[in-house]
């Protein structure tokens, strides 16, 4: 991003890039190149905040991280940092090929560089845009759509059906409310095998102005779940088979979480500052055909919880002891354990603010995104200074100092890809 | 003013005023030539312009600021409006004056010629930092009328996320003005390294020249987390990302990390140039060699290089753990000592001099008096349990006062007067210089001694109703506000008509022995007619008063032009 | 890309500044690929979340420093650049050093979970 | 401006004083503020806030400037005896403990410092007296050199510069080190005693501090809430801190304690008063609109200065703090649920936003002549009544005014049922 550009009169055989208050051709590249590493120690602080932030997190709160990463598709992330080192090697080359003014080799591997670094950018659309869709966004606007599942994602699609806006959680054990289930009502074990609850459920439809027409239609059977199927079919292969060949009746009932589903409960000051609340947990009715339901209500009558299941070993592992150190009681932060750990972990509500990853995860990879658009935008006005042949052996400059950025870029993918991707 | 030395008469003959070409100032004409210049004079200038009058725009709002404050509850505005002129008051002087100040505007103007350098390393990269710095003044200006900015300069969250007031304007202002600075500084370091003549090795550099650089690495390596912290606030606020806001998981106090990692270093990006420019007005207009060049040197660079360690004494009570406040409250003292070093070799500079009370040196001695006083009231901030006391109070605004006010803004003025001649070819009126030089220093004590006993009573920080008790001294400081006020305005004004009313400027009006005296008044537009010839630094016997404000040396004579000049210094080139 | 620069005069010169050969350029963008796939291979193996960090920052490392000497010349280049880089990282490392020791001084005494606040006496005793 | 004359002669005698005060202490670094005659503060005297007069008067009368004599200031006590505040006409006498609070701060002290009350703050006021002398040596050493040798080697006619040795090592290396010494040296002692000051005694009265936007709410351990502070003198206070919104800070002078309140976050400071008497409470990290005026009772109508804000109110011993919380809760029980309203007003700080004469300030006025009535609210109107009223109090935003802004913070979970009665049948008996 150098600005070694060109003025009419050169020195006498030289390029007529060479600007006129530079000794020669040498000097200005030598003062072209020190400015270049100079922007590129700036760009090194510049995302040096976010990987403080980076750190800190996860040193303070590695739960969210553990849990949050799960939504991050290694095999996208894999495929761009190829992208990114292919396109790092052939702006190198080009560099190589503007030294030796070979002005073909020098077209071919720039529009390389832009093609690859298009590339990037397509794929990182589509992982924006799955994020945004299923709502796995940052702050405010996080309420990914949750419940235990199977292997494969969480997505909206095949572990949601029941659509998600038209239900309208109606729960409380004696006198009906509108709302949900507070925390203490139900055996909210969020570990390990998700929400358990009696209720009865019942489908009323509900027409445009919101009147519900009477005589709804009960839900009767609870879908299984596969949590617990995966959990007691001893190892996790068997129990993976288990859940699909008893394919639940459609539609369905069973508790889940759903952290956004009920905003008149949240105290104002809550509603506009985060997610509802986590202990609000409601019923979930599953169509199991995908598409959305409009103009149905839930209404779900819940017993109170039975007495509360004895914890097994793996649970009770988890309760973290608060240590006393002095007089200071320390609830110890979150000690980063197994693997396996982590992904039965991952099938339960979100921690507490697991927003925060995806705050990072944006704010990283969205800065890294800018730098890469800015990358393409220079390599194609080299592009079209290089087609019209205004680079020589003595004039190179700015190619070398834009292969100097389009390393620097690269650089921090490197670092950004095992950090947010390949968390364990 | 006869001088005993004889000198041939031949030496009254020697050109002034450039005499191959027309100076930078005639040599083209139109706006146009103005705007789209790539000669770092003409942008310093335009720097320079831009700045007084971002000068005028705080200083008013400090007077009202004052004003208010002189009796207890309203006296002329309400609260609301009080925060915002202690907010703009501090974001115009701090981003708008007192960090481009010296460096951009006199920096883009005096280094290079000093340097002996025809431009700066990359001329359109400069004037696209000033059109940086005009687009973020523009922006940071713009929230006054798009609702003002009541979070302080600091925009301390989770107040920032919350205000109704153009905090999104203010904070893109500052994004912009932060490029600005970084480009500036990474030219600096290109220039410094690439564009020494022949035979100035880096001891061969002016002290100024030592300061600049100094201040340049600080500029890069500082200024980008402004950026990033500025950014993230912006999207905080109009997305909710949660990184600074406590109910998504946030933590304020990592914000004040990300803030003063960037704003320490940033007072020192304010001090530094003020020192580099104090060597040079103390050493000329005491006709001594500074004492321990390089000492002043090398704590000039470890200054900046120290600035980087010490941001958390910012945040003793703020909510900072023991541990950081230990480890940051030792590293404060380092940063103490380096000051102090420079400021005992000026005051030993002073020593057999030939000291001439010009208005310059009036700002160097009043810089070395007041920058005393600042670095001295550090101390009582750098203890810990003393600034549990102090801290936020108006102690603490008497001491960033006497740094900032009293030691930059004094040695810019000073660097002004000294180098108004060479750029603009003028003289300015020396009698009105040297009393508004008082009036500065007598406005500047008057307001701010009174405040550091506010402070150390009690007295909160930017508070716009008070106790009683503490009237009589917000009482005097605004008289000393006033009188201050004055002061800068009339040196605005004297400075802006010798334009037209000034006499001629000789080529070298105060002896300096730096290139840029060498360079004829007002400087080409490749800032010398003739390849400069480096002398030994700091040596004054060779320059002899060959009229009232004109030097020349005695080498230059026609008749001495067989002994070549001692050109000292290595010949090694960059 | 078909490489057809000139195979004979191998050592490339320029008379303004080095030039990385094709062997060089070829060599270090598959050496970068070949420790991607590693990276990522190594997280199927479980060795504990904090081995498993320490092994995916190591070959991160090590592709940087591949970057860094071949690809942008450092190796070939002015010591002053690594100066300016090398001064750089340290400014950023001081910056994360100094926030993280302060941050997991003051951690447990922030209120994460509003419903949890911390117990006494880190939070407030309960008041009758 | 009518008092000019006397405040030059303030300056200088201050300036003088600033010269005297150290050197006197500098030499013997005892605590200035040596155990001193206590003036017997009666708890019953009922005169009002000093700060009520007007300005020129309180300030002569707090201010030492003129006492000149170091160490010891004789502060002379309150000044003229203002009409009682507005509001005291309610039926039963201010309780015990109000009048109490509303006793003038007698802030003795010397020319820098209020006297210190905390035990542990003697060590920083030696700390900040010791800097001082050594500041004030070191300037007037520098400025002496300076004006010195500008007088000495000025240019005048036949004056030349003589050559002298342009470095010595020697000499820069001494006031390298010595400098650094010092630093050492203060660096240690500070550190020495901010230990002291931010360590808090395990067995200590502990009391929690919510701060929020422009009031305190202190929480004592049976329950008793207040906006002034409370505490039993010669005993450790520790304080658990945390904030409602934005950033705050408590800050005792006299207590030499400032620590910042940060939200979703306890912070803590302690404390052992030593003397019994009424001290200033400020906020001191920036807050918004009225952040000068934190919980502040009395408002003077012309100048919207504050003439009462939160104060330190420090009992004589634990048995008085006693007597304190078990009167307050007793008086919270029984009283009347207008003069509840009454006391709630007060000390919640409505009044900082809220008048009860029926003209608008930040906020529309309790002062409701069509009580009963609809009224105009954003996007329609509601029947101004006790709902009304009640959900506004717990969710502003919901039923906001038209016209004004949406700067009041939600009291939901604040405020007891009890109390909430007590503020609507207060605001209910303004209507007439």
């Amino acid at each position: 991003m150098s600005d070694a550009g060109h003025d009419d009169h050169g020195h006498g055989d030289q390029s007529p890039f060479i600007q006129h208050h530079y000794d020669d051709a040498q000097h200005q590249f030598d003062s072209g190149k020190f400015g270049i590493w100079i922007f590129l120690a700036q760009e090194v602080l510049f995302f040096s905040a976010l990987f403080v932030a980076y750190v800190l997190y996860r040193v303070h709160h590695g739960e969210i991280y553990s849990y949050a990463h799960k939504w991050l598709d290694v095999k996208y992330g894999a495929i761009n940092t190829a992208v990114l080192i292919f396109s790092s090697l052939t702006a190198a080359w080009a560099v190589r090929a503007a030294q030796k003014n070979q002005k073909t080799l020098l077209i071919a591997c720039l529009a390389t560089t832009i093609a690859c670094a298009c590339g990037f950018l397509c794929i990182k659309y589509i992982e924006y845009s799955h994020k945004i869709h299923e709502h796995i966004l940052f702050g405010r606007y996080f309420d990914p759509c949750v419940s235990p599942g199977g292997e494969e994602l969480l997505t909206r699609k095949n572990m949601c059906p029941g659509s998600k806006g038209s239900v309208i959680w109606d729960a409380g054990s004696d006198k009906p409310t509108e709302g949900c289930f507070e925390a203490s009502k139900l055996d909210l074990d969020t570990k390990l095998a998700g929400v358990q609850a009696d209720c009865e459920v019942q489908i009323v439809k509900v027409d445009e102005k919101g009147k519900e027409q009477p005589g709804g239609t009960p839900v009767t059977n609870q879908c299984p779940d596969e949590l617990l199927t995966i959990l007691n079919g001893s190892e996790a292969g068997t129990g993976k088979e288990l859940v699909k060949e008893a394919a639940p009746k459609f539609p369905c009932w069973r508790p889940a979480y759903q952290p956004q589903v009920c905003p008149d409960l949240t105290t104002p000051e809550q509603r506009n500052h985060g997610a509802g609340m986590k202990s609000q947990v409601g019923i979930l009715v599953e169509f199991g055909d995908h598409e959305e339901r409009e103009g149905i209500k839930i209404k779900a009558k819940c017993k109170d919880a039975s007495a509360p299941k004895p914890m097994d070993a793996l649970a009770l592992s988890h309760e973290k002891p608060t240590e006393h150190v002095g007089e200071r009681a320390i609830k110890p932060v979150h000690h980063i354990s197994t693997h396996e750990e982590h992904e039965i972990e991952s099938l339960g509500p979100p921690p507490e603010h697991t927003s925060m990853f995806l705050t990072i995860y944006f704010a990283m990879t969205g800065l890294h995104g800018v730098h890469v658009l800015v990358g393409i935008f220079v390599f194609i006005w080299l592009l079209i200074r290089a087609v019209k042949g205004q680079f020589t052996p003595d004039y190179f400059g700015p190619i070398d100092f834009a292969a100097l950025y389009w390393h620097i870029v690269d650089l921090i993918w490197i670092f950004l890809f095992p950090l947010l991707y390949l968390i364990h | 003013m006869a001088t005993t030395e004889a000198f041939p008469e031949s030496l009254k003959s020697l050109p002034q005023a450039p005499v191959t070409e027309p100076d930078f100032l005639h040599v083209s004409k139109g706006w146009k030539s103005w705007a789209f210049t790539l000669d770092h004079k003409r942008i310093g200038m335009m720097y320079l312009f831009g700045i007084l009058f971002s000068l005028l725009l705080g200083g008013s709002f400090a007077l009202l600021l004052r004003t208010e404050l002189w009796s207890p509850g309203r006296t002329i505005v309400g609260p609301d409006t009080y925060n915002q002129f202690f907010t703009l008051h501090g974001a115009v002087m701090v981003f708008l004056v007192i960090i481009p100040g010296i460096p951009a505007a006199l920096g883009n103007i005096i280094m290079p010629i000093q340097l002996g350098a025809p431009d700066v390393a990359f001329p359109r990269l400069n004037l696209a930092s000033f059109y940086l710095w005009v687009s973020g003044a523009i922006l940071l200006v713009l929230t006054i009328p798009f609702g003002g900015l009541d979070t302080g300069w600091t925009l301390y969250t989770p107040y920032s996320l919350e205000t109704h007031t153009a905090v999104m304007v203010a904070t893109m202002g500052v994004f912009l003005l932060g490029f600005s600075s970084i480009f500036t500084g990474l030219n600096f370091l290109v220039t410094i390294h690439k564009f020494r003549p022949q035979g100035m090795g880096w001891f061969q550099l002016p002290l100024n020249i030592w300061a600049i650089y100094g201040t340049a690495i600080m500029q890069v390596l500082a200024t980008p987390v402004l950026g990033i912290t500025v950014l993230l606030l912006t999207v905080e606020r109009f997305a909710h990302i949660g990184i600074f806001d406590p109910t998504m998981g946030g933590d304020p106090v990592l914000f004040q990390h990300f803030f003063w990692f960037y704003s320490h270093p940033a007072v020192y990006i304010m001090i530094i140039p003020g020192m580099g420019v104090i060597s040079e007005l103390i050493s000329t207009y005491a006709r001594k060699p500074i004492f321990g060049y390089r000492f002043v040197a090398y704590s000039s660079l470890s200054l900046a290089l120290l600035s980087f360690l010490v941001w958390g004494h910012h945040m003793f009570v703020s909510g900072q753990s023991r541990l950081a406040n230990m480890v940051f409250s030792a590293l404060t003292f380092t940063v103490g000592i380096p000051s102090a070093i420079k400021v005992f070799n000026w005051v030993a500079t002073l020593y057999k001099g030939d000291i001439r009370l010009k208005t310059g040196m009036l700002y160097g001695l009043s810089f070395l008096l007041l920058f005393t006083i600042g670095g001295l009231t550090g101390l009582f901030l750098g203890i810990l349990s003393v600034d549990v006391h102090l801290h936020d109070t108006y102690f603490v605004v008497a001491h960033f006062h006497y740094v900032m006010m009293g030691s930059t803004l004094v040695a810019f003025l000073g660097a002004l007067h000294h180098w108004w001649p060479k750029f603009t070819g003028r003289m300015y009126n020396e009698s009105l210089g040297r009393t508004c030089a008082i009036g500065v220093f007598i406005g500047f004590n008057t307001t701010f001694l009174p405040q550091f006993v506010m402070g150390a009573r009690g007295m909160p920080r930017r508070y716009w109703d008070y106790d009683p008790q503490y009237q009589i001294f917000h009482q005097i400081s605004t008289i000393g506000a006033f009188i201050l006020g004055i002061s800068l305005f009339i040196v605005v004004c004297y400075l802006m008509a010798s334009f037209w009313t000034g006499a001629k400027a000789a080529r070298n009006p105060w002896g300096g022995s730096s290139l840029e005296w060498q360079a004829p008044t007002p400087p080409t537009l490749y800032n010398f007619e003739k390849p400069p010839i480096v002398h030994e630094l700091y040596n004054y016997d060779d320059l002899v008063e060959v009229a009232p404000d004109r030097w020349e040396r005695l080498s230059d004579a026609p008749e001495y032009q067989g002994a070549v000049p001692v050109a000292s210094g290595s010949k090694e080139h960059h | 890309m078909a490489d057809h620069a000139d195979h004979h005069d191998d050592h490339d010169e320029n008379e303004i500044s080095h030039v990385a050969s094709v062997k060089t350029l070829v060599g270090t963008g598959g050496t970068l690929l070949f420790l991607t796939i590693l990276t990522v291979l190594a997280t199927k193996i479980d060795f504990g979340a904090n081995i498993n960090l320490a092994i995916a920052m190591v070959i991160a490392v090590t592709k940087a420093t591949l970057v860094i000497l071949f690809f942008m010349h450092l190796r070939y280049d002015r010591l002053f650049h690594t100066v300016v880089f090398v001064s750089a990282i340290c400014a950023a490392s001081l910056f994360v050093g100094f926030t993280l020791m302060d941050s997991s001084q003051y951690q447990h005494t922030n209120i994460w979970t509003p419903s949890e606040p911390p117990a006494a006496p880190i939070g407030p005793r309960p008041t009758g | 401006m009518k008092r000019v004359l006397p405040v030059l002669l303030a300056l200088f005698i201050g300036t003088s004083a600033y010269a005297q005060a150290p050197g006197g202490s500098a030499v013997a670094p005892t605590p200035a503020n040596a155990a001193e005659s206590v003036p017997k503060a009666d708890p019953t005297s009922g005169s009002n806030s000093p700060t009520m007069g007007d300005a020129g008067s309180a300030t002569t009368g707090n201010n030492q400037a003129t006492s000149g004599s170091a160490g010891t200031g004789s502060g002379s006590a309150a000044t003229s005896n203002a009409p009682a505040p507005a509001g005291a006409k309610g039926p039963q006498p201010k309780a015990w403990y109000d009048v109490l609070a509303d006793k003038p701060i007698e802030e003795q002290g010397t020319f820098w410092m209020p006297k210190a009350v905390n035990q542990a703050a003697d060590e920083s006021d030696m700390m900040f007296y010791a800097v001082l002398a050594l500041s004030i040596f070191f300037f007037v050493a520098i400025a002496v050199a300076v004006v010195y040798l500008t007088i000495k080697y000025r240019h005048r006619p036949g004056h030349k510069a003589e050559p002298s040795a342009a470095h010595n090592d020697v000499l820069e290396i001494t006031w390298t080190v010595i400098p650094t010494l010092i630093c050492v040296f203060l660096f240690w002692y500070g550190w020495h005693s901010y230990i002291r000051v931010v360590t808090p005694p395990n067995k200590a009265v502990e009391i929690d501090v919510l701060a929020q936007r422009w009031n305190w709410t202190f929480t004592h351990e049976n329950g008793v809430t207040d906006s002034d502070l409370h505490i039993p003198a010669n005993v450790p206070v520790r304080l658990v801190m945390t904030s409602k919104d934005v950033l705050h800070s408590f800050y005792a002078p006299a207590m030499r304690v400032k620590q910042d309140v940060v939200p979703r976050r306890y912070t803590y400071a302690w404390f052992n008063a030593t003397k019994p008497g009424t001290y200033r409470l400020t906020c001191a990290e920036y807050c918004g609109t009225s952040h000068a005026q934190m919980a502040c009772l009395d408002v003077d109508p012309v100048t919207d200065h504050c003439n009462r804000r939160a104060v330190v109110v420090v009992h004589k011993d634990l048995e008085e703090y006693e007597r304190y919380l078990n009167d307050k809760v007793a008086d919270q029980m029984n009283m009347a649920p207008v003069d509840l309203g009454k006391m709630l007003y007060d000390k919640k700080g409505c009044s900082s936003c809220h008048t009860v004469d029926g003209s608008a300030r930040v906020g529309p006025s309790w002062k409701q002549p069509d009580w009963g009535k609809d009224i105009q609210i954003v996007g329609g109107t509601v029947k101004m009544d006790e709902n009304y009223v009640r959900e506004s109090i717990l969710y502003p935003a919901k039923k906001a005014r038209p016209g004004f802004p949406n700067s009041m913070p939600p009291f939901e979970g604040q405020l007891k049922d009890r109390e909430l009665d007590g503020l609507i049948a207060y605001i209910k008996s303004l209507k007439q």
